[in-house]
């Protein structure tokens, strides 16, 4: 069908090589890309892994330091205490580009706050209290941290997912078509030569035939 | 000294029911809390997790039954004395009135009422269940220092100072004005209390402990926060202890750890230099505190045993010993909720070998 | 005269005793009440102690007694 | 006596093991002895499956919830007769509980309002006199403020703010509360309520809050509404109380419920006491020797021969539980035994000694035919009474019929009738000694009684000894037993009842027995015995209060007789019948501690061993629940 609609002939072919030249050279590009992407996704992908690790561990450890404060200063002091400390946090979310690829970025402020600003007296709380805070905070900070990696991660997921798809047309169908075009074409240009020259030796022949029979005579 | 022979022989047979060792195993040896929960309801706590069960849900439910257990012990043991030494031992008690207080003027202080107040006030020293609800139930900290104040209740010296922080905290909002009113309070009658004490008993030694263990603390932890303090000064040294405030203030100079211990030397009960020496290594002041915190409760089950038993050192020790069994329980139960490792649980509790 | 005094002595004899006996019983009384109202099955051990201070108003009655009919005839 | 007891292993198939501990459960003859007490079991204690766990967990918890229940209302339902479903119970807590639940905290509520008012109306009581009539006026507001007396001086302030925004249309009254305290009332427009209200808050005055309801009433009539709910608040709880009996009425089956929990968890807790092997479980225990026989039929039932109950030998260590076992007249008197502690095993069970001397001791304080005989009828009219309702009451009554019988023996030997009114009346002659007159005799006779009580517990104590080869304990009796037959002659030489000649050997008897008693303790002796010799004394001495109680008795009843002859006859009747119920009174209460003591202290000391456990089958405890 396709090849019904190929003229064969020599531009065509030089079109086609062409062609072929690009693709192959997008296709460097697109893998060059991936790798790229790949090698921030590993980066970026092992300090969620690793963060969550940390997290779990802080969240564990945070958990504890509560439960040690509960049960030890009483619900009623750790309760109300949090009741007196408890503030909201300043958060935002801006893009920033890795490899052209739009990422949102999230900036927070500081979640860690001082003895002053948690607002209670330290005869009316204990130390216990203060770490509990501390390892909430760390694992508040943590989570944040490990949230806008996250949010990083899943785009360049997204990224090498379109970037392979495009690797994997141009190597799997528009490069095998256009070499399979040139080919044909080639082929066509081979074959109409090879029939040229045979039509030339013949006529060649003929002459020479009728030459011979000229020069008998 | 006549007086303690009823109500201490009555604590020491009560003592003979303190949860135990294997009590405590079979409780951590539980899936669930409530499991937990139906293995308590067959010993002392019974009662208590009875009225708690219909109206609180998971940890709640357990932290009201030690609430309730422990508010009705504490109350059992001034109903056993009478006179004076009924006054001192309502004095030590006097601790949780401060606390109750604390806990309900922070929680007033909200702009938004979260969680109920319920389960988390024990009614022991002057302010009992209903006044501790209907204070609860007040609109604002203005509405609940108005009430304390006509009942004039828990303490004179209490309301005084409350009044005079009170315009301040209005102007600024800031809670922490009120608390160090409330703990400055407290501080003032030990000095009153002390210095109307017949004698230096070990109702006394206790309350200097405590408030210098209280002003230890808070100093190290101001210390520790030194370069973040810039205005307001959440430490106040609470009068009432051995060392003066002076002491305390000056620590807040004093850079390093060592010297902060050094220039403590002395003034402190000797066994609080092992706790202080490991903290000038490691620098972590919950694990001093635990330490602190530890040692006197194992010395105030101690006072319960070696004391002079027809002296005030048993009802005082028995009082400790119930304290520091509703932390066990709540230890136990947060252990079976958080599912922390029951081994290091078991280690953790006090009181118990 | 004499009488008088012998009474007086006799009177004495078990009077003192007797306040000795109730100042005993009653700390241990109050205490006994104590260990009662925690655990009843205690009751066998605070009648025993209870009544163990009584031997000092049964002595000074035994004085008192020995006062009349011996030196009284 | 004290009834044998064998150990027994129960072994058996694994797949048997709920039927036989529920057979047991129920027979409730075997005390369980933990696995890991039993030396003679060296296997590993039976830890509970998962899913046993988990039955434990969750039925401790219905119980739990069931109890919760149960004591909100005051009168709880009878049990249900029908077996109960525990599912649908469960179902039924989850639908039922919340409404009682409600019910019970409208309740508290309400408890918590009675406490809380009274201290609303006192705080407004003190302000009531600065009240003014004035209050009352629709358009006008009226603050109570209170403050420090020391800063009293606000109040100027506070005029002065105030006169600022209301140009005069105010009122502030103050007084003196009290010496801490002044009081004020502030009388202002409604309508500047809340510029007032901004003054107010600015300085350091403490407004009186009144509960919401209250509020925007006037003083007085706050007052009078407090008070009238007060009055209220009592009868509302009754209505709620009822409407949690109505609620609880049908549910007779959490009753029976709770018991089947019980039993049910009774059983499991068995568990943890039995040794096991993958195959098989142990289950050791003490069985009373009587019923040896029973546990191994019931136990051959339900075991279809995969089950064995093997005597067990007793080791060293081991003391076998007490269960006291009398014929039943003496039964009763077990009571007071246990009540000191129980007899060790192997020990005399003192309870039939008790019963002969206890109410005859109680007869020779009392001994007056009238008192007597009163008790005779009060303690059987008393026993008809409880026979039913509370059978072991009735049981402890039999005492005081034999002590009122002794009481009748001794009055007519003492010849008293409400003391000396028989004799005045129909002169009643003692047989034997006149309590009034004799005193030298009585005390004489009391002592004698003490010797005899003393010396029979010293006979006992002896043979126990000698029994359980104690040769300390040997020892020291039989040399209190010698210093006190010493001690008898040297009174008997001394009163001039015995010749001087039994002098020396009763002394040498002294210091042979006390030798014997000094001994075999060691050096600690030469303490101890010497005091333990005084104490004999004591101990004699103190069988005096026999007579000395009786003769306090028979002088009250001669006080009484001597007023009841004064004034009119009616008068005298009253008057003497008062006092003879207090000496009765007295009469019962004092006889029965003192013998007691007598008991306890004197005779019990010379042989008893205490300190034994009392036997608890597994089952018992359950089902009395």
């Amino acid at each position: 069908m396709f090849l019904e609609q190929l003229t064969a002939t020599r531009s065509e072919l030089l079109a086609r090589r062409g062609q072929l030249e690009l693709a192959r050279r997008g296709r460097d590009l697109l893998e060059d890309k991936r790798d790229q992407l790949m090698k921030e996704f590993r980066k970026v992908a092992d300090l969620v892994l690793s963060g969550e690790g940390a997290l779990d561990q802080v969240a564990g450890a945070a958990r504890r330091a509560l439960a040690d404060a509960e049960a030890f200063d009483g619900p009623d002091v750790v309760r109300s205490a949090a009741a007196v400390g408890g503030s909201g946090i300043f958060l935002e979310a801006h893009p920033v580009y890795i490899m052209g690829v739009r990422i949102a970025d999230i900036e927070y402020g500081p979640v860690r706050r001082s003895l002053v600003d948690r607002g209670y007296t330290l005869t009316g709380t204990s130390a216990r209290i203060d770490r509990a805070s501390e390892l909430f905070e760390t694992e508040l900070e943590l989570a944040l941290e490990l949230a806008a990696r996250e949010l990083r991660l899943r785009r360049l997921v997204e990224e090498i997912a379109t970037t392979t798809r495009r690797v994997n047309a141009l190597e799997n169908i528009v490069i095998p078509q256009l070499e399979r075009e040139t080919s044909m074409i080639l082929a066509v240009l081979d074959e109409r030569e090879r029939q040229d020259r045979f039509r030339l030796k013949r006529a060649k022949a003929q002459r020479a035939h009728r030459m011979n029979m000229a020069g008998l005579r | 000294m006549i007086g303690y022979e009823y109500g201490n022989t009555r604590l020491r047979v009560r003592a003979g029911r303190l949860l135990d060792a294997d009590v405590y195993r079979g409780l951590l040896s539980s899936a669930t809390l409530d499991g937990m929960l139906g293995r308590l309801a067959g010993g002392p706590y019974g009662r208590a997790i009875e009225s708690a069960l219909g109206r609180y849900r998971g940890l709640h439910r357990l932290d009201e039954a030690v609430r309730i257990h422990l508010s009705r012990q504490l109350a059992d043991v001034l109903a056993f004395y009478s006179g004076e030494i009924r006054d001192r031992l309502r004095f030590y008690e006097s601790r949780w009135d401060v606390r109750n207080i604390r806990t309900i003027l922070r929680t007033l202080n909200q702009p938004v009422r979260g969680e109920a107040l319920g389960p988390l006030l024990v009614a022991a020293g002057s302010l009992d269940e209903a006044a501790l609800s209907e204070l609860a139930n007040q609109n604002d900290v203005r509405a609940a220092m108005d009430l304390l104040a006509v009942w004039q209740l828990p303490s004179p010296t209490v309301i005084r100072r409350l009044r005079h922080a009170m315009p301040g905290f209005l102007q600024t909002g800031d809670m922490s004005i009120l608390e160090a009113a409330l703990d400055g309070s407290f501080g003032d009658s030990i000095v009153d209390f002390v210095s109307g004490a017949r004698s230096a008993d070990s109702l006394v030694s206790l309350l200097h402990e405590e408030v210098d263990r209280l002003n230890l603390m808070g100093a190290l932890r101001r210390h520790r926060a030194a370069r973040e303090v810039t205005h307001a000064d959440p430490f106040v040294a609470m009068a009432g202890g051995r060392v003066s405030a002076q002491v305390w203030a000056e620590l807040a100079e004093v850079d390093d750890r060592v010297d902060v211990v050094a220039q403590l030397d002395g003034l402190l009960p000797g066994a609080w230099r092992g706790p202080l020496a490991a903290w000038v290594e490691h620098g972590e002041l919950w694990v001093l505190e635990g330490e602190l915190d530890d040692a006197a409760t194992e010395a105030g089950i101690a006072r319960f045993r070696l004391g002079d038993p027809l002296g005030i050192d048993v009802p005082l020790g028995f009082i400790i010993r119930k304290e520091a069994e509703a932390r066990n329980l709540r230890l136990v139960g947060r252990a079976i909720v958080y599912d922390l490792a029951r081994e290091d649980t078991f280690d953790r509790l006090i009181g118990v070998r | 005269m004499e009488i008088g005094l012998l009474a007086v002595g006799a009177g004495l004899a078990i009077g003192l005793a007797a306040l000795a006996t109730g100042y005993a019983q009653a700390r241990i009384g109050s205490a006994g009440i104590g260990a009662l109202a925690e655990k009843p099955e205690l009751t066998g051990r605070v009648i025993l102690l209870l009544a163990i201070p009584e031997t000092l108003v049964i002595l000074g009655f035994a004085v008192a007694a020995m006062i009349i009919l011996l030196l009284g005839g | 006596m004290l009834v044998p007891m064998t150990k027994v292993h129960v072994i058996g198939h694994r797949r048997r093991l709920h039927p036989t501990l529920e057979a047991l459960h129920l027979l409730s003859a075997v005390q369980l002895i933990d696995v890991t007490d039993d030396s003679s079991i060296t296997l590993p204690p039976l830890t509970a499956d998962d899913e046993q766990v988990q039955e434990i967990e969750e039925l401790r918890y219905l119980r739990a919830r069931l109890d919760a229940l149960l004591a909100l209302s005051s009168d709880p339902p009878p049990a249900d007769t029908a077996p109960v479903d525990l599912a649908l119970i469960r179902s039924d807590l989850e639908t039922t509980a919340p409404e009682i639940e409600s019910l019970a905290r409208s309740l508290e509520e309400r408890q918590l309002e009675i406490s809380t008012l009274p201290r609303h109306v006192q705080s407004l009581k003190r302000l009531l006199p600065l009240v003014p009539e004035l209050t009352e006026l629709e358009s006008y507001d009226t603050d109570a403020v209170i403050l420090d007396a020391r800063h009293a001086s606000v109040l100027g302030d506070l005029s002065v703010a105030l006169d600022e925004v209301l140009e005069g249309n105010f009122e502030i009254i103050s007084d003196q509360v009290d010496t801490d305290t002044v009081g004020a009332v502030i009388v202002t427009p409604k309508k500047s309520a809340s510029e007032v209200l901004a003054i107010l808050g600015r300085q350091q005055v403490n407004r009186v809050r009144l509960p919401h309801e209250y509020e925007s009433v006037p003083f007085r009539k706050a007052i009078t509404l407090m008070e009238r709910r007060l009055a209220d608040l009592p009868v509302e709880m009754a209505t709620i109380e009822d409407k949690i009996t109505a609620v609880m009425r049908s549910r007779g089956a959490w009753v029976t419920a709770r018991s089947d929990v019980t039993q049910r968890l009774g059983q499991l807790s068995a568990i943890r006491h039995l040794g096991a092997t993958p195959q098989t479980f142990v289950l050791s225990g003490w069985v009373p020797a009587p019923r040896l026989e029973e546990v191994r039929r019931v136990v051959a039932s339900v075991g279809q021969g995969e089950v064995i109950v093997e005597l067990a030998p007793i080791g060293d260590d081991e003391e076998p539980p007490i269960l006291l076992q009398n014929r039943e007249a003496v039964r009763p008197f077990e009571a007071l035994v246990s009540l000191l502690s129980m007899p060790r095993y192997g020990s005399l069970d003192p309870t039939t000694l008790t019963m002969v001397f206890l109410p005859l001791f109680f007869g020779m304080m009392l001994g007056d035919i009238a008192y007597g005989i009163l008790l005779l009828a009060l303690a059987l009219y008393l026993r008809h009474r409880f026979r039913v309702t509370s059978p072991s009451a009735a049981e402890f009554l039999k005492i005081l019929v034999l002590g009122a019988g002794w009481t009748i023996v001794w009055g007519v030997l003492y010849g008293e009738f409400l003391g000396d009114l028989g004799r005045r009346w129909f002169g009643l002659e003692p047989i034997w000694i006149n309590r009034e007159e004799a005193i030298e005799p009585l005390l004489i006779f009391a002592l004698a009684v003490g010797i005899a009580h003393i010396t029979l517990g010293l006979v006992l104590g002896i043979w126990t000894a000698a029994h359980r080869h104690d040769r300390k304990k040997l020892s020291t009796s039989v040399g209190t037993l010698l210093a006190l037959i010493g001690l008898f002659g040297i009174t008997g030489v001394a009163v001039g009842q015995l010749p001087d000649g039994w002098m020396t050997p009763a002394v040498a008897t002294i210091v042979v027995g006390t030798v014997l008693m000094i001994a075999l303790e060691g050096p600690m002796g030469l303490i101890t015995g010497p005091l333990e010799l005084l104490g004999l004394v004591g101990n004699v001495l103190s069988y005096l209060r026999i007579a000395a109680i009786g003769i306090a008795s028979v002088y009250l009843a001669r006080v009484a007789n001597e007023l009841g002859s004064l004034g009119p006859l009616w008068f005298g009747i009253i008057v003497a019948a008062l006092f003879h119920a207090l000496n009765l009174a007295l009469g019962v209460f004092s006889p029965s501690v003192q013998a007691l003591r007598l008991h306890y202290v004197e005779f019990f000391g010379k042989f008893y061993e205490g300190g034994g456990t009392a036997f608890v089958p597994f089952g018992s405890l359950d089902r009395k629940e």
